[in-house]
């Protein structure tokens, strides 16, 4: 038994601590789940998901980089259909927040996808206008604060009573503004970082390595940007921020929540290590055993500038 | 069940130019792994290089409790493996994949395999017990042949060819592969090698309706399934796909594999 | 003596080979030239440059990253009439490219340092419109088309017949349009990436490790990112393009020369390797006697996408 | 002048809790490295960690041709360090900043050293020769009480002070200092160590009119006067300025540093 309490809220939802596996590297959790019992996790935001099925980008999809990861996987996914059939069985077994991220082509797909979803015994939606490895990706939408008020807005009112999470690009120069825009379009939270675009090149074929020709970049490389941007963000916005980008360890994600973070989500790690969120939560724990504090409450945003 | 395992180093040493071979103790995939399975290993310990390195599992010793990954050195990755010492742990998650389809009810069986891709074929020559099987194995030259008593003792038949004609027979494995067949009938192929091999192995075992699988590389981040960034173009019932090549994969029915992605 | 003509042109000045010490991480010289002849440099890009001395930012200025490191030094330097004073001297006396990059609060600033230096004997002024650690290092200019075009053209005619290289800050939304904004402003080329606005916070204290809370990240980390944006620019722009970000050997040097860049900076490498430049520049000759080319014009911008 | 080098590593141990001494050979650095400059050492291969890390030399061996440094393990570039073999190749720049000003003309000489501050300290008794010096230095506890041997060697009086009172005296060495300080006379004081310390010799030292050199540590970039990340803020002439603690420092005089930076 743990004198510290790890739970933390978010719009609404109660989360029993503050880690979430991120979306698209957790895929609907049964991989994962033969490694670790995901009921210990705060959350799972599970892959990209897209009214119809989608094939994803051209093989290489993933190039290493120094401390990073491109990737360009374009959001292979079966489709709602599929999903709700094939995945959310699964899901729905879960004692977890359990979060869908969607991704349209247009602002209806968006609004149907929420439509389906918030009828769907599912915690939360999150709005991904930010995937860089395709068009339909929403990226369109959400690299002005104009796009990204509208599409918010637009699809907010079919989310019913979950909670809608806009998940920011950090392609942009002003994040803040951005995730402004978010909140007065409607949203409940907002989540970042995705991943910055990127392109490594096979010097010898002249070819960029990824099929895609350009990619994502994610993991310990980007960790100080996303540190900034949700810095950046949490003192724009009211609604709470979840952190992300470069998470391997509990102490990286100390990082994001003094930053402001109420929560944090960790992608690439759990491609180097299964368990990678489990070991982030130790490490949250032994921080707040360490400090002698007694909930995550008592650190989020308390970093102080010089 | 795969699992994210550490295992003491036995044994690391070079069995050909830049090729190595390593023992590591692990009483579950010693006993559990199957041919055409692969482990996903921690090549370093800092962030660089940041993802596991797949490898085929190459034999296991189920009374010692241990398996073997024959490796060639390519880059920063493989080289740290090469350089890890006995005695030190060894951090890799296995058996991961799907592996070959059991001989079951083959009878005579052939694999072909190049380079690197040797290695998954002595463990499937040591476990698959038939009346009757050949190697073919094909090397750049006489320097990177590895394994060749092993495979000897393991398979009834073995075929080298080597590209400089420095062992065996000069030029490639699939023309020696192809005039056996010729000579004599098979039931199941299965190999493992370069696309370019792979594909012409396909080719000449559909030609004649004989059933083969191979073994595909993909570049990898979990090698878990989560991912999704190790796609294999497949077409099943007239429809194309892409497939997790670490869960689906690695070993595909070579008729299903849509070669030129 | 080798058969490769390592030798490149950029904006009318003729470099010996592509390899730039880049501004910030070379001094004015001197103490690289305890380490190796700076002669052999295609050219050097001093340290930034501003009308009055600076002090600097509050220490640390400095902390690590994986696989790359934040800095926030903030321009320090003795100011324009002491570097012509004390720095000059040696300077001149090399036979390489020098070019000095300049920043300053306002447009008369620049405009003043771009008149007193046009009358110096140096090759190039580089226009800093990107220093993200000091409110006068330009970025107030260069974050915007119209920001960046304006400075530019504003500049541009005073210094004289100096070619005018612009600095670009990777802290924007689209890179390619500021790219294009700086050569309608009339720049002779454009140098890309400065550094990504970043922030490491030690948990222990909850404060930021750098003295000035927000730091550049640079170095290998940061290098598809600075491909990726070389490539999007030198699609967009006729000028000559100088890449940097990242480099620390050939190979790197040779990705952004792919991608369009027909010289490179070698920043932080040089922190680690003071003869990183040498290293990169052998690693340029190699990779082009090994793959048969006679010159880095057969390689510059021959990448091809899928 | 420096060099970027590499030398072998002839020893590399454990001589406290947490602390490690290694020898490298350097014909260059032993016959030319004065007491208070540094090595700065890259110690892992790969790209984390990046950046080299600075250690002051603590002594030299003119005859075999290496130095020493003294380090204590704290993050991941010092434990790499510790794990340095025997026989491997260091890469190291040395010697690098400005040295502690020679006891030509001073008598009696005082060095104050708190922690891994004393390592520089010994380089300087082993060199500087003058009339009489006494040694102040001060430890955590016992267990990080280090190369007390040579201390004792090369200085006419040793006092060790440790906080919780397992060695020596208990206490800061500051105290045993200031208190030794009113019944002997110093001509130059010496100091190393953590700040609070290295401001309270000063502090004491101005208040005496004695002279004072101090020893600062910063994060550094490149240690070779690069990249101005170093900087150490100091006040001459009633001016204050940032000054670069690997080139013009690390070795300061106490009363230019302007303390609270
Ligand atoms: C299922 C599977 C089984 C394999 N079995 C073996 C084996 O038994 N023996 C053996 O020597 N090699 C095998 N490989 C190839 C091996 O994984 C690569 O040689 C190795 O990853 C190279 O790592 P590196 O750091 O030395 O090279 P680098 O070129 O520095 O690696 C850079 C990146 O590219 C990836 N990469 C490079 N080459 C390959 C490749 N051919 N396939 C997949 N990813 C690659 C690396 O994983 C890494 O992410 C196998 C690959 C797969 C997918
Ligand atoms: C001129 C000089 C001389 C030094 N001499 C010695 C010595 O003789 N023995 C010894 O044990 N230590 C000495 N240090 C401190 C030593 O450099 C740090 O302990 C070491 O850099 C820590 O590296 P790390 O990777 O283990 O720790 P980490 O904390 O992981 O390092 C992270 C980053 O912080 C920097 N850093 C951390 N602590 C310090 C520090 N105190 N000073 C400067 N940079 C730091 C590192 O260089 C690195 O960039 C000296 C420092 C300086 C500046
Ligand atoms: C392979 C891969 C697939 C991803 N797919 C998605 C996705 O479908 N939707 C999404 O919002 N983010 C996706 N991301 C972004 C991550 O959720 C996360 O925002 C990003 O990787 C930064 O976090 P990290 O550094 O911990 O990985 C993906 C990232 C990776 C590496
Ligand atoms: C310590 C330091 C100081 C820098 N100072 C300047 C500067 O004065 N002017 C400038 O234009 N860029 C400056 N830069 C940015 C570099 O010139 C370069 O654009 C950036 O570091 C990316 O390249 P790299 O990854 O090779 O370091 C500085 C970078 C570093 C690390
Ligand atoms: S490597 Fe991640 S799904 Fe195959
Ligand atoms: S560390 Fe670079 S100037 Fe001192």
């Amino acid at each position: 038994m743990t004198s510290v309490d790890l739970s933390v809220n978010i719009a609404g939802l109660k989360l029993k601590n503050p880690v979430i596996a991120a979306s698209g590297t957790c895929g609907y959790g049964r991989e994962l789940a033969e490694f670790f019992d995901l009921n210990r996790l705060g959350g799972i935001s599970v892959k990209g998901l897209t009214l119809e099925p989608r094939m994803g980008n051209r093989p290489p999809r993933i190039a290493e980089t120094p401390a990073g990861i491109l990737n360009s996987v374009g959001l292979q996914n079966p489709g709602l259909d599929a999903f709700i059939r094939e995945e959310l069985p699964f899901l729905r077994t879960l004692d977890t927040v359990k979060i869908v991220n969607i991704a349209g082509n247009t602002p209806e797909e968006y609004c149907l996808l929420a439509e389906r979803l918030s009828a769907c015994d599912i915690d939360a939606i999150e709005l991904n206008v930010s995937c860089p490895n395709v068009k339909e990706g929403g990226i369109s939408f959400g690299k002005s604060p104009e796009g990204v008020k509208r599409i918010v807005s637009q699809v907010k009112p079919f989310c019913g009573k979950k909670p809608l999470i806009v998940k920011l690009t950090p392609n942009v120069t002003d994040i803040g503004e951005i995730a402004l825009a978010a909140q007065d379009g409607g949203a409940d939270a907002v989540s970042l970082i995705n991943t910055l675009l990127g392109m490594a090149i096979d010097i010898y074929s002249r070819r960029p390595i990824l099929g895609n020709n350009f990619g994502g970049l994610s993991g310990p490389a980007v960790k100080s940007i996303a540190v900034r941007m949700v810095y950046e963000v949490s003192r724009r916005v009211k609604i709470p921020v979840i952190g992300m980008g470069g998470i391997v360890k509990g102490e990286d994600a100390i990082e994001f929540m003094l930053a402001g973070a109420s929560a944090v989500m960790v992608g690439t790690g759990t491609l180097v290590y299964p368990d990678a969120c489990l070991k982030v939560l130790e490490g949250i724990k032994d921080y707040l055993e360490k400090t002698g504090h007694k909930s995550c409450h008592d650190i989020i945003g308390k970093l102080r500038l010089w | 069940m795969s699992r994210q395992l550490t295992g003491r180093v036995i044994e690391n040493r070079q069995i050909g130019q830049d090729v190595f071979k390593i023992t590591v103790e692990s009483e579950l995939v010693s006993q559990n792994a199957l041919p055409g399975q692969f482990a996903n290993v921690r090549c370093g310990r800092g962030l660089t290089p940041l993802l596991r390195r797949p490898f085929s599992i190459c034999s296991v010793d189920r009374e010692k409790g241990s398996f073997d990954l024959g490796y060639q050195v390519r880059g920063e990755g493989t080289r740290l493996l090469s350089e890890t010492a006995p005695g030190s742990q060894l951090d890799f998650i296995a058996p991961l994949g799907k592996p070959f389809s059991a001989c079951g009810g083959f009878d005579r069986i052939a694999v072909v395999g190049g380079g690197i891709g040797v290695f998954p074929l002595l463990f499937l020559l040591q476990i698959f017990k038939c009346r009757e099987s050949s190697a073919f194995l094909g090397f750049r030259s006489s320097e990177q042949a590895v394994l060749l008593d092993e495979f000897s003792r393991h398979s009834g038949r073995l075929v080298i060819s080597t590209d400089d004609g420095s062992l065996g027979e000069k030029g490639l494995v699939t023309r020696a592969f192809e005039r056996e067949l010729d000579k004599r009938a098979f039931d199941m192929i299965y190999a493992c090698g370069p696309v370019p091999m792979l594909k012409e192995v396909g080719r000449i075992a559909d030609e004649r309706g004989l059933k083969c699988q191979v073994s595909l590389e993909q570049r990898m981040g979990c090698g878990i399934g989560v991912c999704y960034v190790c796609a294999c173009k497949v077409k099943r019932q007239g429809k194309e796909e892409y497939l997790r090549t670490c869960r689906e994969g690695p070993v595909f029915w070579s008729r299903e594999v849509v070669w030129d992605d």
